[in-house]
């Protein structure tokens, strides 16, 4: 009890926490499982965006998606590495998402269809992400907070490089821009249920903002995340595809549409229409690269028994 | 290098293409990779080094679309020809196999690249001169990347010293192509632009003999070698290739992305 | 069927390329196993009913473009459309997978179509009724060859039981999708001219069920199912099965083969 | 010696031989290979096909290719079936190619690089085929003289087929006729090797027109082909790629330059460029499907045991 009340005071205090520093075993169940989600979500996430690199449609835009994907991947590194200072390892981490077990961003399980999906999610799923991911900077616990600021920083290059090929669409051909609107239609739902239920449907809300590994609602989140995007789609020249949005000039926000909760439940628990394909994606690289690793292990074991026989002969 | 006969246009857009086209198609190889590598550490790697193959089909289409002044683009040269107009080597069009194969192709073009880039650093080209001054430096990471693999599986397991071995004989008839001379080189040679593939074969060597050595395996000789690529004769796997990689251009003429 | 309400021309534009589109793409997934299958016979049987599959597409997209009467014709239906315009389900476009796989899919489908067929021959719509009356013997052959496959591997070794089990997993989400009805299909069946999908289920199951039992295996019904394919929202498997079937066409615009 | 002359005197007068009629071991063994080769080169010609069936550029070219190929397997199960009856059986044979043993013809040790090709091959290639084929419906083993009627019937349609794409090419667009006259420039030699060595080179000659499985020599059958191909490619306003081609008024035939006998050989000893890949695609093939001839195995004999068990059951 005494123990909970001094760490709440160090958080209240906006002290950073370092791995070393005693934690509630909550604290640290929660980072976990959120760093984990987040860092599974860069890996699969490769894949939608992976789809779509041996077919981009100028070189110039390949060079960027593969820098991109090649972010993404990187930033699943900082954030295993983050978890891991919790006390989990990779691969632990990995084998846990491999069994289904482990969550990652349920966007990911809507397929890529046409070349403006990787414009849309640029714009829409890494601006989302970056709302998420923004207030984290300043997350309680320390190696979180500093890889999410490097990783801000280059979602937001994304972000921009997304809206930038949303733009060359909006204004080509009329084949061109009719494609950046079927990617809206179909990108911008799920794009708002990324931010989660309703804060009253919410599970691990509160304590998570009380720890401060969340600074703001999951609604307060989404209602930023509506009023940032609108205007760049209307600046776009594109439709959203909600009869119900429009500014509220009282509350000084848009207003917009219900969201299809059960749609987010289908896809959260595994019946989107890529969870399958995705998690079978990945399940097939880990099994099909065993034997890569294996060798790289059994080389370096191999490496440091000569050492340490040239070692012995020279004493 | 060193003398400094002239280079017709035609004659110095082939070597352009030829170089372009060897970097763009292997970047498209690795980059198939994305998303499906062994680990996540190669889900870096590949597309880092595709990402330099790439960068450098870029400024080499640029300036061959500049040679050829006929007003096409970098992406008209890269997205826009018939599957006989690609000029690059048949080694870098191999479908991927499985990663010891990926690792040992990247090696080969490396090694090759590697004493070509020296050498055309000083390229009485400046643009040449001034591709090659970048690309070297990348390359060097890419025979340190894929060299350290050959070795690591090479001198793994007795399954990954298998496939190593395999992937040596898989890839041992698409060598020699790589190393040809004909007119197109020997008048870009002559006029100092670009040495003689020939010519780097001891280079080649010195930087394969010690990675095969510390790995443990033997270089092969085939007993028979392919070409064709110089000449746009590829393998069937180029046009499914092509197929993926010209789809959105086809599919959508004269748009700008 | 039987009622005489009328039909719309985009009505039976869009149940014809449904249609069309369902036999393309199954028949261009059968003939990717050319010359690749398990046994010489195969390499017989699936061309055979790729060829059923090619044929019954050429009449619907031909009849689809007449309907359509705007001069376009059955290659321009079959090989110039976007992506988001191929209107078959997902069952047909999903990756062969193995042999269990493709020949389970093949089952389905054509469990679905033969109660469709024998329907259509009936249809107010002569044109429809002539391509019913000749699919329907086609589609018993299938049911009858995949059937065998079915039953052979749900009771053969203990493997290709596994196989098949996997494959009745896999293929699952994709199944109700075919038995759904909308206002296309209440129109189409309002008129006559084609039944209702939900209609075809009984009769579906009729077919299946004998051949699951005989086989020892268990119908499973999935958690969710997948829909999407009848508005053009496909699988990523689909942008590159048409970049390879677009892709001469698309690369020598205005052509004749 | 009384048995190999009284065998001799039937092939001289034209009677058939049948299986289980006595024939000298090296007829038995001259025929188990040349139908061998003959029938593997049924199953690997499907391959180089194949390769263009889902790119094939339209839904008749499709069908026609389809088709096409699957009369290829139907030769490969009949000419299997005519050397069965020399006491060899499927497996064997497929044994023996897979083990690189066997040879089928080099000609599909080229690959298909452009949908030309598949016009050149239906012309040249099933045109060279017919040639030799042609007189073997005449052979002096009956079984294989009875396939060889059907499969000439269907090869003769197929060249048919391959010449009226190359035509379509021809009068196309600049683009089409560059392809079909560089498909002729590719195929061309590779159709004239088909006929095999000279006939001052060939090991197997003699003794096989002996026995009238062969009627003509490589180089009679070479000249007949290159008689009846050169004005079918002048009317399609091709090139042939032999500047020493020309018609030789005094002979009644056209002369033509020497053949690249070290490409011949390169390429029947395995250095052409696809006879590595042919060879594993059809290894992979036999391989990924051994569980499914298990199966079908497993399957029968429990069908057998069932029908047993039953049977007892009823006594």
């Amino acid at each position: 009890e005494a123990f909970l009340a001094a760490f709440q005071a160090r958080i209240d205090a906006e002290e950073k926490i370092e791995p070393n520093d005693p934690m509630p075993e909550g604290y640290r169940r929660t980072l976990i499982r959120q760093i984990g989600q987040h860092a599974h979500s860069e890996i699969v996430g490769m894949l939608p965006e992976g789809n779509w690199i041996t077919r981009a449609p100028s070189l110039r835009r390949k060079a960027a998606l593969l820098a991109k994907v090649q972010d993404e991947g990187g930033h699943g590194l900082y954030l295993y590495s983050a978890a891991e200072t919790l006390g989990v390892s990779r691969e632990q981490m990995t084998e846990e998402l491999l069994a289904g077990k482990a969550k990652y961003s349920s966007i990911f399980n809507y397929p890529t269809l046409t070349w403006a999906d990787i414009g849309a999610i640029g714009w829409l799923v890494d601006g989302a992400a970056i709302m998420n991911q923004i207030p984290l900077c300043r997350c309680s616990y320390g190696p979180y907070a500093r890889a999410m600021i490097r990783v801000c920083k280059e979602e937001s290059f994304h972000q921009r490089q997304g809206y930038e090929i949303m733009m060359t669409l909006a204004q080509g051909t009329p084949g061109q821009k009719e494609m950046a609107q079927d990617a809206l239609n179909r990108w911008w739902w799920p794009s708002l249920m990324m931010f989660g239920p309703h804060d009253s449907d919410s599970q691990h809300g509160d304590q998570s903002m009380r720890w401060k590994i969340k600074r703001f609602t999951n609604d307060e989140l989404r209602q930023k995340f509506v009023d940032a995007t609108v205007p760049q789609g209307e600046y776009l020249g594109l439709t959203f595809p909600d009869p119900e949005l429009k500014w509220n000039d009282e509350r000084g926000a848009y207003d917009f549409g219900a969201i299809d909760w059960d749609e987010f439940w289908r896809v959260v628990k595994g019946g989107g229409p890529m969870n399958r394909e995705r998690l079978a994606a990945r399940r097939k690289a880990w099994d099909d690269g065993a034997w890569v690793r294996e060798a790289a292990l059994a080389h370096a074991e191999k490496r440091r028994a000569r050492r340490e026989a040239t070692k012995l002969a020279a004493e | 290098m060193g003398a400094a006969a002239t280079i017709d246009r035609d004659t110095l857009l082939t070597l352009l293409l030829r170089l372009a086209d060897d970097h763009l198609v292997l970047g498209h190889r690795l980059s198939e990779w994305c998303g499906h590598a062994p680990m996540l550490e190669e889900d870096l790697a590949m597309p880092n080094m595709a990402l330099d193959l790439i960068g450098q089909a870029r400024a080499l289409y640029t300036y061959a679309a500049d040679v050829e002044g006929k007003g096409r683009t970098e992406d008209d040269l890269a997205y826009l020809r018939l599957e006989r107009e690609y000029l690059n080597c048949l080694l870098v069009e191999r479908p991927n196999g499985d990663f010891a194969q990926t690792m040992l192709r990247q090696l080969y073009f490396a090694a090759f690249m590697e004493p070509f880039w020296k050498a055309a650093a000083s390229s009485t080209d400046a643009t040449v001169a001034g591709i090659a001054a970048k690309a070297v430096k990348e390359v060097a990471y890419h025979i340190r990347h894929a060299g350290e693999w050959v070795v690591r599986l090479g001198d793994g397991t007795e399954e990954s010293r298998r496939r190593m071995e395999d992937a040596i004989e898989e890839l041992a008839p698409y060598l020699d192509e790589i190393f040809e001379d004909d007119p197109v080189t020997v008048q870009a040679s002559a006029a100092g632009i670009a040495p003689q593939p020939s010519s780097l074969r001891p280079a080649f060597d010195r930087i394969i003999g010690p990675i095969f050595a510390e790995a443990g395996l033997t270089f092969i000789t085939p007993p028979y070698s392919q070409r064709g690529g110089r000449k746009g004769m590829h393998g069937e796997a180029m046009g499914f290739l092509l197929a993926d990689l010209q789809h959105i251009q086809r599919t959508y003429p004269g748009a700008t992305w």
